[in-house]
């Protein structure tokens, strides 16, 4: 993704928290939409395994997504914001998740929710499991618990409103994420290297 | 009559509806970020390493990298390397302790099994949860120094269990110091002269409690 | 209901020449067993499920286990040593647990094995005569590879149809994505190794 | 029943709207819905052949949540098995562990304490009341009454995971069974507030029921849609409320009287149809008969220990042997099917799945119906896709 180099603001944040305090509000274009951005993401209703329970629940009374103006699940990924990984993601299922990816609109987000659609979680070791779908799709936040309680969800939609009033306005790169075919005993291909590149680990003593 | 069931189902939302403006049983929402639900004492999420003081965590983890939790965990998603040398532990007895401890919360599945397997009271389950990252492989990858939290921490969030594992590692205790001391005066009983101090704190390991054997 | 011995009897005597033998469960919960030949398995089922006294309507689980080739030693006089070493062939067994609704009894234990784990791995399919086993002898086909003769609609269940092994056979090596392994052990250990550089391991083996 | 939806020929008049009629019969529409699909309950898939919007065949496609439960807790300890039983079933965690606990007891010949009997008991019976109040949640969803009915499921869930919670620690997975009793012992005052809760669900359901019951949209929606006749039911292996709402009165509560049961008098709910209405009434019934066994239970609870501490729970290894294991679970008859290697670990681990075998004869209900009806149908087999393909 090629970001044009931030000009440099007119009126700093300092000022323009200063001028807040006085009842005075400027903003930019880009405040403004990622004001409105932040404030209505709308996740596909899309839920895998155990975690969509809690995900449900997070939008039922007790929790109430619709505080954070996301209580709009929608059953089309065309018309989703945010891609909410609710559970575990098997390799039979894996390419149907990147196609979903791939059809929903920019800009996009994705919540990884729960151990399972991080890493693959307590099933990590199966055979049909795939070890997290960062493999394929690029994952903004990672709500980890098995399952998270809704409050998690909700702090990790807060996170998330955070990053995208960070945002900058401009043409992003368009994500279409090669689709995996399934193959005679994994799938092809196994992940995603430009999207997923884990470091290598070096342990030090007493570290 | 025809109608009859869809009017009474009209009158059952109706009245939640207007219930839901001064009934306060039907005040149901938390209003997250600023206000929480009171977690439950017995509310799990993550593991953490209990140290006796907040000042020298490494220093003074109960662990002594026995790795039964790490062994019997049903996700295999802790990690320990023993160290080579020995510490005092809160007894003053050397023991090795964990060099590398990992636990990877991106696996975790807070099955409390790590908890129920320790024969130290070393590892307990903890209550923070929000732990949202953006970064999977560094945030979520816990090692010991974010692990370790003190005894008093423990206290605060499960009252009832710490004060029962202190009790129970206080009787320990005085046993040892109890049993050193007479294995002191039975040594001191022939030759009178100068009896030597018990040798500092306690010379035995704090009694394994009896967990799931 | 009958004892499992009787049961033996009651198919022997409507099936001569039927391969019907006991297979005592040595453990506490003593289910018994009754091991069917393929031949007459699917006429000694219809039995089960229409005889009076039986009346085993309901099939509730149909399951495979996978028994591969094992070495054994048994005491032999005449051998060198005392013992000569024997190596039993491998098969497929599958095991299905039969309840009665109408009459409240249960569970008999049926069990059918193939002749070996590569090419004889067909058995008769029971879907015929209980209908449940239909989703889950095609699981058994799916994960161990026994092949039903006679059975509908038998293909994959869980893995998709491209999919080329048996998974739930005990010699199944599951595919390399051992990658990112912070907390490894043992095989996995040994397998997440072979995706680092050789100067940067992830760490060294920890103490046995 | 009109196979192809159409009115008949003879009832239409002229000859040139029955040429209109004859042209309409075009070609059978193969639909695949699923795995993502809003009303296939997570990531259940059929392949569906539609003659207009008439059902005229059902293929349902498995696997998409296949995560190996089998084979991993063939490599795993016994008790390392007991929290991936939460996962099966993923609303009904006590039911599951209980199953699990209950075939290695049996494997490995272990006494369970009274207490600890009742606690099972009180806890199973609020699964079942969790677990039947969100399917009528999820039922009514399916139907097209989006969000009322399963806000209010949702409510009341939240008290009794509330209760898991305080108990327990975790509010979905609970890993509170162990071999020979349960792990935490409920406190004077969790009984109080299970008490409480109890005397307050039947007023619940009157209310769920006022709004439900004898709603006619739902009458229309439910009422002669996907019949299941009690010879079909038992051959294919259905169990739980759906073979109860099918009229036969098979409950594994009452025929192997495992537990306590047989100490408690409650009657087993049948339907008489066989249809959709039915499987949702059945539901309902079965709710106010657990809350007569819960009043019980938590009456007559004895005091004493909940878990003998010398009853071995890690590096368990019972004798080599085999043994099948199953329990009334809400959705119908979860087993376990154990076989002992006399190892550490089984030597084969078989979960026998309700929601999996319940499915067998999804087809032949939808036979016949409208595309729409077979949403509600499928809704009416509870499934829970952790379940089913394990």
């Amino acid at each position: 993704m090629s970001e044009p180099a931030p000009a440099a603001p007119a009126v700093t944040d300092a000022e323009r928290a200063e001028l807040r305090r006085h009842g005075m509000l400027l903003t930019s274009i880009e405040e403004l939409c990622d004001w409105g951005r932040s404030h209505s993401v709308w996740p596909l209703q899309f839920g895998l395994a155990c975690c969509a329970i809690e995900m449900i629940a997070a939008s039922m009374a007790r929790f109430d997504i619709a505080r954070f103006g996301s209580e709009v699940f929608r059953p089309s990924p065309r018309q989703a914001d945010l891609l909410i990984v609710s559970g575990t993601v098997t390799k039979k299922m894996a390419p149907m998740v990147v196609r979903i990816w791939n059809q929903m609109p920019e800009p996009k987000y994705c919540i990884a929710m729960g151990a399972c659609a991080i890493s693959g979680g307590p099933f990590k070791q199966g055979y049909n499991v795939l070890k997290g779908i960062d493999r394929f799709v690029p994952v903004d936040i990672y709500v980890p618990g098995c399952p998270p309680r809704p409050e998690a969800l909700l702090h990790g939609l807060i996170k998330l409103q955070e990053k995208i009033r960070g945002q900058r306005l401009g043409t992003p790169a368009p994500s279409e994420c090669p689709v995996p075919e399934y193959a005679a005993h994994d799938l092809d291909p196994t992940k995603n290297p430009q999207l997923w590149q884990p470091p290598v680990l070096v342990r030090k003593e007493g570290a | 009559m025809l109608g009859t069931g869809l009017l009474q189902g009209l009158a059952v939302t109706a009245r939640n509806f207007l219930g839901s403006f001064y009934d306060r049983r039907r005040f149901v929402t938390t209003q997250y970020p600023e206000q929480r639900t009171a977690l439950p004492e017995a509310y799990r999420n993550f593991p953490f390493l209990v140290c006796e003081s907040a000042d020298d965590p490494m220093g003074t983890l109960r662990c002594v990298a026995c790795q039964i939790c790490e062994k019997e965990c049903p996700p295999q998603c802790i990690y320990i390397e023993k160290s080579k040398d020995k510490k005092p532990d809160a007894n003053g007895k050397p023991q090795i302790y964990p060099a590398v401890f990992d636990i990877d919360t991106a696996v975790c599945m807070s099955c409390q099994i790590c908890v129920e397997v320790c024969p130290f009271d070393a590892i307990k389950m903890d209550q923070v949860f929000e732990l949202a990252a953006t970064d999977r492989f560094g945030a979520l990858l816990m090692d010991r120094h974010a692990l370790a939290k003190p005894n008093s921490y423990f206290q605060s969030i499960h009252p009832t269990e710490a004060g029962e594992v202190d009790s129970r590692l206080l009787a320990a205790r005085l046993a040892a110091e109890e049993k050193a001391r007479t294995a002191a005066a039975a040594k001191a009983a022939p030759k009178p002269a100068a009896p030597k101090p018990p040798a500092a704190p306690s010379a035995e390991a704090p009694k394994p409690s009896p967990p799931l054997a | 209901m009958e004892t499992t011995e009787q049961i033996r009897e009651r198919i022997l005597a409507s099936l001569p020449g039927a391969q019907v033998s006991l297979v005592t469960n040595p453990g506490l919960a003593a289910q018994h067993s009754l091991l069917l030949g393929a031949a007459h398995a699917l006429q000694a089922a219809l039995l089960l499920r229409d005889d009076a006294a039986l009346r085993l309507d309901f099939c509730s689980n149909v399951t495979g286990v996978d028994w591969p080739e094992r070495e054994v030693s048994e005491a032999d006089p005449t051998a060198p040593g005392g013992k000569v070493k024997r190596v039993v062939p491998g098969f497929l067994e599958v095991v299905y647990h039969l309840y009665s609704v109408a009459l409240g009894h249960g569970p008999l234990v049926v069990r059918m094995r193939t002749a070996n784990r590569s090419d004889q791995v067909t058995l008769p399919s029971l879907t015929p005569v209980w209908r449940s086993c239909e989703f889950q002898e095609r699981e058994v086909f799916d994960l161990f590879g026994v092949v039903f003769a006679g059975h509908p609609d038998l293909r994959r269940i869980l893995m998709w149809d491209e999919f080329k092994d048996h998974p739930m056979r005990k010699d199944y090596v599951e595919p390399d994505d051992f990658e990112w392994e912070p907390t490894p052990h043992g095989d996995v250990l040994e397998r997440a190794r072979r995706h680092y550089p050789a100067p940067a391991r992830p760490a060294k083996e920890p103490a046995p | 029943m009109n196979p192809s939806g159409l009115p008949p020929l003879a009832s239409l008049p002229g000859p040139q709207i029955r040429a209109v009629h004859d042209e309409l019969h075009g070609d059978l529409l193969e639909l695949s819905m699923g795995p993502h699909h809003p009303s296939t309950h997570g990531v259940f898939r059929m392949v569906v052949t539609l003659d207009g919007e008439t059902v005229v065949k059902l293929k349902p496609v498995f696997g998409y949540l296949h995560r190996n439960h089998e084979k991993i807790a063939e490599g795993a300890s016994y008790l390392g098995s007991m929290p991936y039983t939460d996962r099966l079933d993923y609303l009904c965690s006590m039911t599951n562990n209980w199953s699990y606990a209950l075939a290695v007891e049996r494997l490995a010949g272990q006494a369970v304490s009274e207490r600890a009997e009742y606690v099972r008991v009180i806890l199973a019976e609020l699964t079942r009341l969790l677990n039947h109040t969100c399917l009528a949640g999820f039922l009514l969803q399916d139907g097209g009454a989006s969000g009322t009915p399963l806000m209010y499921a949702f409510r009341e869930r939240e008290k009794i995971l509330d209760l898991f919670e305080s108990l327990s620690g975790s509010r979905m997975m609970c890993n509170y069974q162990r071999f020979g009793g349960c792990r935490a012992d409920p406190s004077p005052a969790w009984l109080d507030s299970a008490r409480a809760l109890v005397d307050g669900y039947g007023r619940f359901l009157d209310e769920y029921e006022a709004l439900l019951t004898g709603n006619e949209i739902l009458m229309a929606r439910t009422q002669g849609i996907g019949r299941l006749s009690p010879q079909l039911a038992v051959s294919a292996g259905v169990t739980g409320p759906m073979l109860r709402a099918a009229g036969v009165g098979y409950d594994i509560r009452k025929v192997d009287g495992y537990g306590f049961y047989p100490r408690f008098t409650f009657r087993v709910p049948i339907g008489a149809d066989g249809d959709t209405y039915d499987r949702y009434m059945v539901r309902i019934l079965e709710m106010r008969e657990s809350i007569g066994i819960l009043r019980q239970a938590l009456r007559d609870i004895p005091a004493g220990p909940i878990l003998d501490p010398k009853a071995k729970q890690r590096g368990l290894r019972p004798k080599a042997g085999e043994v099948y294991s199953r329990i009334e679970g809400p959705k119908g008859e979860i087993g376990f099917f154990l076989i002992s290697d006399g190892g550490p670990n089984p030597y084969r681990y078989r979960v026998r799945p309700p929601s999996l075998i319940n499915l067998t004869i999804l087809e032949d209900m939808c036979l016949g119906q409208s595309i729409a009806d077979s949403v509600v149908i499928l809704g009416s087999v509870d499934i829970v896709l952790g379940e089913v393909d394990r």
